[in-house]
């Protein structure tokens, strides 16, 4: 389904549409939060600086304010103290959506997430668990240096119970997060920081863009939701398949436009559950892939795309899947652009796939 | 820089090892009803003396003395003892079933039984216990299903949790117990969110947990008190200090430094040590901690006293570590025992009446044993290997439908 | 379950808000000299009620009085007046180099800068101190070159971390400055461990540790706690309570409910609360905590009691979320203002070499500054690439060998 | 280099030796530990259990006897709190192997082992490192349930500054815990359990086996190391290539044995640094590749391995890079030998993967 470019989402994902109106990813966000307090009365929001003040990225903003002292307010910074206190309020029936306030400083919580809120349902046969969705600003670009910038997305992939889901523009940001928030598992909401004002497509030398007049900065005003598990076609192409999430799709897009090469552009838009049959159907047509990510390399989720394509496609494949990231190194300060996988090099290796 | 001293690792050790003479290190145990009982509305600032003392209701004679003295009933009382009875007739057999090969694992609470039992009569069948492993008489006291315990245990085709658990990691929500975890200490937050929730909803269900001293050592327990504390949920949190952590003692986790129950003071909330081993303390300083946390005052911490009688599990020698006779030299004594000689004390109990009852708690633990072994043992029996493929998401993803006909289950 | 009462949610929150009234709660200020100074050596279970006072030394006519007035010398004192004159010239002019645009981040410590010269003085060279990212007046009692500091902050090709780290996020180990990182608290327990090694080795080295009051809140401060207690490890570990986290007000990390200092009684072991804004308050505590870790009696807590005077950062307008003028009301003063009365009060000090010595730390850091900027500001000069690919290892592996080459880096 | 099949260690991978006697694995690690504490007096152990007692897997059995109280020492329940301490001691300038019970609890550390093990050495530009060797038993088959059974490598794996370390044998397990400890990075070391007292290969209803007997049980008494990041060769074949580590090695033995497949079998040994040389070299000569671990399939190690090969070795792939792995849900009591990835499993794969 094409929606970055310009077209109107497709009419099946859209209920209760009232009106549209333009907004940027961080608007999205807050209008999705918006829209399910104003819905359920189970559902309520709570995280470092979310409360009175709105968020460090703004997400929050107003509503705290608009929905009462009780349904968005701060937390301790304790990320494990937040997520453990969220799974228990999703085991008495809540549906809590903490904030963690940098992806990268989940990991004090990763306990929480893999032995608790993913393990809860399969272990009480089905008693307790956890309908949590745990939103979190993720990825570089922003010079915010090794600490602010990292995508730590395998590292959810890998655990069996958890849900990952990663928007890559306003209208699919606010459907999502409506859909993760309304899941009964637990979800993991990574946020593409770089994202929130303006769609970067990574040629960071050329001047900042914003939303307004994107496609898919058209957002209904009210309650819609994306199914979890469905990828989008960005754009449609014959001579290769390039698989992307998050800030990295549009870096797909402006590689693409420098390669000059026809390739079909996928938006995972979702890492678990994974749309497996748009990937297949479409290296099964292309016959080449290439799989671009922020993160590190080595044990990135490229290693899990690149094993599934190649094992599914494999008789297809005219050439090695090949994968474009981060080098593996952390995420460093001054070398941001040199570490970020930008179009250049999506563009080199897209050209080299097509040699191959 | 000159001239300063050599500085020393210190590394705290036990007072006795094997071989040694036991050695509680004149440990001071004072008398029964010898501490206040402050209103439950008196202010932290006036109770920061009580982690520091030790609330104990039944004297050496088993009388029940001071203002700590719970209204239970007798027939509570009986309720209570048979509860921790049949605990105990429950670990013994299927400690040895253990050991018969039926199981993988098994863990008993030998001489904690107060601890689960009387809490659980305590409070309703809408709050909930955030339990540890430790905690089963919680259930008994609640007549959850001995044999659905034994069928968990066995991993048979009846097993309640579908073969997914270890042995004794329970889960049984209709009787007010959360699912159980291998990681100790990981769902202590959960108890103060489920708390915050029941408030946020303005119900009026109250939580409870339990976390082991050792365990306190571990990140949770802070995280679970510093919400517990800023958001004042209505939550009891218990921290069993069985003197023992596997085969550290509790000095590992701070207990030559302090009292557990003094850990309260860093967040404000009061903090009562409590006699562990005495059931109608244990009782009345649930009372007190519920109270508090129905009158929107806050949470409670809640230290109690007691020691680990047996192993830490099937997997555990404890004469490796400690004196063999160890046990027997605690001198809170035992719980069954003491509840006992109160009850006869107060002549609704006889001897009689408790070698009847003692046949009897122990018959249903053979009648049960004996049902779940007819459903199967560990290995002669199991749920569906499609139960394996259950659960992991409310609804399966494509990976799971394809590996569960890997598996060769047909749909 | 009839009648019991509904249940509500808690939720914190400060007294004022923009456009409201600043309010610090009729926050009670004991006067200077107080607060009894016990030996180092006083069992913990005698100190149990410093934790709930307020140590302070200097008075408001600049006087320092009482028993925990320290020895400093008047040359130490004007040398500590000149390290947080300094720390401040330079946070308002790298602060301002932000907007310019010349780095991507800066984070102040007005208001807080008797916490890091202080202790940066009364401990020795071989000992190590933990930072947060607000006590870079640890770096200026020290003479760290400012120059070295502006180069970090543009990440160009003479910043001594190689461009790798986020601005201010220094490491200077000659200076006994620990590796600051992005998260909050997850050095805390590496002083603990550092301390416990110079013990292990039998040396004489102790460390010292800073949170802000609002990481508390996080698992790793009880953990280090926990450490710290049971292997009574030479440490001082302090607390650096400025009122704010972020835009989260202290009562959000427990504030409300008791004192910062009070979480020492949890572990048993000491805990101080000192007017962090009296330099010789801050002076004197940090060295009845070192003389506690370097004669073998292990750990103390310290809540510095201080105002974040500034934003929070670069990306944070605190006028968003507390009245514009709270830091005015500030209740405990500036700790330059302060120290300087006191100097002046004795007689070493006046407004001229006051004025002089302004405009002296100003110039050194506009010469550091334009030194630095000379090597070229963030984006204008920047480490040679291969740098990126150094010090993830030991020694590089072939991942980085060959990422090395695709980058276009000939070895 | 062979040396599961009774051959003798190559020579030049030992160091110092006087002589060997039979081990257990859980021997010869104790024996790793008692040599380092000996040379070094900087190395010290500490974790849950592991002092008086002598750890629950009784790998430090007798250390603290032997090189008293403060070289070996229990450590509160707090795996946060035993990593941050141990990089404290690394930066003091010693060199802590603590221990973590079960990997199944080296969670609660995960931030103090990303945030900072790894990173501590890049970021301080070398000022501090944290020269430690995590010690932790993983995997299953010992009906462990969920929390005693897993195998976190690949979350590790993606970790950028950290080595990953597992051996297979008793041979391998003291010489690489010797070099882990040597090491002047952070080293995640586990311990494959069902190892430990024996070659378990997956044919659970079979007598248990003991390491008397086998080739790798006999080790050297004294001091030496084996390399990080060399693979051992440990069945040679021309049919097909299979990657394993730790208990799967066995498995994969038994599994080729029963397959009747000529595959040539690599014992990974560490993960990070791989031997890449190795596999594509083997890879290049059999043009197929079978990967087995024992940790979920998806977003698991494999992944990465899969992707390395089929990028590196794609023009000589006769067939699909396969692979083996447990099932992508939780580990489950009662199923272990459902969920196991046995011997069974390995040889249809394989027979399925000279089809291809
Ligand atoms: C997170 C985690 N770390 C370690 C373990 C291993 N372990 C299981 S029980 C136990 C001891 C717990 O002691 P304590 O908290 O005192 O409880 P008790 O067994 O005495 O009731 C340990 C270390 C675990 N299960 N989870
Ligand atoms: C683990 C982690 N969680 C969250 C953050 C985001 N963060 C950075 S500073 C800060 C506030 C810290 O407040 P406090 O501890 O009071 O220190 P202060 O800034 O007041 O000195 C937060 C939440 C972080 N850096 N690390
Ligand atoms: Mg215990
Ligand atoms: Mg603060």
């Amino acid at each position: 389904m094409i929606m970055i470019d310009g077209d109107a989402p497709p009419a099946t994902e859209l209920q209760d549409v009232t009106a549209t109106s333009t907004m940027t990813m961080v608007d999205a966000l807050n209008s999705a939060l918006d829209v399910m307090l104003t819905r359920d009365p189970d559902v309520l929001i709570f995280g470092e600086d979310v409360g009175y003040f709105g968020g460090v990225f703004r997400v929050t903003n107003g509503l705290q304010k608009r929905h009462g002292l009780q349904r968005c307010f701060d937390a301790p910074i304790s990320e494990g103290g937040i997520i453990a206190t969220a799974i228990g309020m999703g085991a008495y029936g809540l549906r809590p959506v903490p904030e963690i306030q940098f992806a990268d400083y989940i990991l004090p919580a990763f306990d929480q997430l893999v032995s608790e809120a993913a393990r809860l349902r399969y272990r009480s046969n089905g008693e307790f668990w956890a309908p949590i969705t745990v939103r979190s600003p993720y990825g570089g670009g922003i010079f915010g240096g090794q600490t602010h910038s990292q995508s730590p997305e395998a590292i959810f992939a890998h655990i069996t119970g958890l849900k990952t889901v990663i928007p890559s523009n306003p209208y699919d940001a606010k459907g999502l997060l409506i859909a993760s928030i309304e899941c009964d598992d637990p979800v993991i909401f990574l946020e593409p920081k770089r994202l929130y004002n303006g769609p970067f497509d990574g040629r960071h030398e050329q001047a900042v863009k914003s939303w307004a007049g994107h496609g898919a900065a058209e957002v209904p005003t009210g309650h819609y939701s994306i199914p979890l598990g469905t990828a989008a076609i960005v754009r449609q192409g014959e001579a290769a398949t390039v698989l992307a999430y998050g800030t990295m799709v549009h870096v797909a897009l402006a590689g693409i436009q420098d390669s000059g090469i026809d390739a079909e552009l996928i938006d995972l838009r979702s890492i678990v559950p994974l749309d497996i049959d748009t990937i297949v159907a479409s290296v099964r047509k292309t016959g080449r892939c290439l799989i671009l990510h922020e993160a590190s390399r080595f044990g990135g989720f490229g290693g899990e795309l690149s094993a599934l394509v190649q094992e599914r496609c494999f008789y297809e494949l005219e050439a090695p899947v090949t994968r474009v990231a981060g080098y593996d190194t952390p995420y460093p300060h001054a070398f941001e652009w040199d570490y970020f996988p930008g179009p250049a090099r999506l563009a080199a290796a897209l050209t080299e796939l097509m040699r191959g | 820089m000159t001239n300063r001293p050599t500085l020393q690792l210190y590394i705290p050790e036990p007072l006795a090892r094997p071989g040694e003479a036991v050695d509680f290190g004149g440990l001071v145990i004072p008398s029964a009803g010898s501490v206040d009982r402050p209103a439950t509305d008196t202010p932290e600032s006036e109770l920061r003396l009580l982690p520091y003392q030790l609330i104990r209701v039944l004297d050496d004679e088993g009388q029940a003395v001071g203002p700590w003295k719970p209204e239970a009933t007798p027939l509570q009382l009986l309720c209570g003892l048979r509860a921790m009875m049949l605990t105990r007739a429950f670990d013994e057999r299927l400690f040895r079933a253990h050991r018969q090969g039926k199981t993988s694992f098994y863990m008993k609470s030998t001489g904690e039984e107060a601890l689960g039992a009387a809490p659980s009569m305590v409070l309703g069948y809408d709050d909930m216990c955030f339990p540890t492993y430790r905690v089963l008489s919680w259930l008994m006291a609640r007549g959850y299903p001995l044999t659905d315990l034994v069928n968990q245990i066995f991993s048979n085709a009846k097993d309640p949790l579908k073969g997914r658990q270890l042995p004794i990691l329970y889960s049984a929500r209709d009787y007010g117990f959360y699912s159980l975890s291998g990681n100790v200490g990981s769902r202590f937050g959960h108890a103060v969110g489920w708390a915050m929730a029941s408030a946020y909803k303005q119900d009026d269900k109250i939580a409870l947990a339990y976390i082991g001293e050792g365990t306190t050592a571990e990140g949770d327990f802070h995280e679970a008190l510093t919400f517990a504390s800023v958001y004042r949920a209505p939550v009891i949190l218990c921290v069993t200090n069985n003197q023992w952590a596997i085969s550290s003692f509790a000095g590992i986790a701070g207990a030559n430094e302090t009292t557990f129950a003094a850990k309260a003071l860093a967040y404000g909330i009061p903090g009562l040590r409590v006699d562990g081993n005495d059931f109608l303390a244990v009782w009345a300083a649930t009372e007190w901690a519920a109270e508090r946390a129905r009158t929107n005052q806050g949470a409670t911490l809640i230290e109690f006293f007691t020691y680990r009688a047996s192993g830490h599990s099937t997997s555990d020698d404890p004469t490796k570590y400690r004196p063999a006779d160890e046990p027997n030299h605690w001198p809170l004594g035992d719980p069954i025992t003491r509840l006992k000689r109160h009850l006869i004390n107060e002549g609704i109990w006889d001897d009689e009446r408790d070698v009847h009852l003692l046949g009897e708690v122990d018959n249903e633990v053979k009648v049960a044993v004996r049902e779940a072994e007819s459903v199967g043992t560990l290995g002669k029996s199991k749920p569906p290997i499609a139960e394996m493929f259950e659960g992991v998401f409310a609804e399966p993803d494509w990976r799971l439908i394809e590996q569960r006909l890997e598996a060769g289950i047909t749909p």
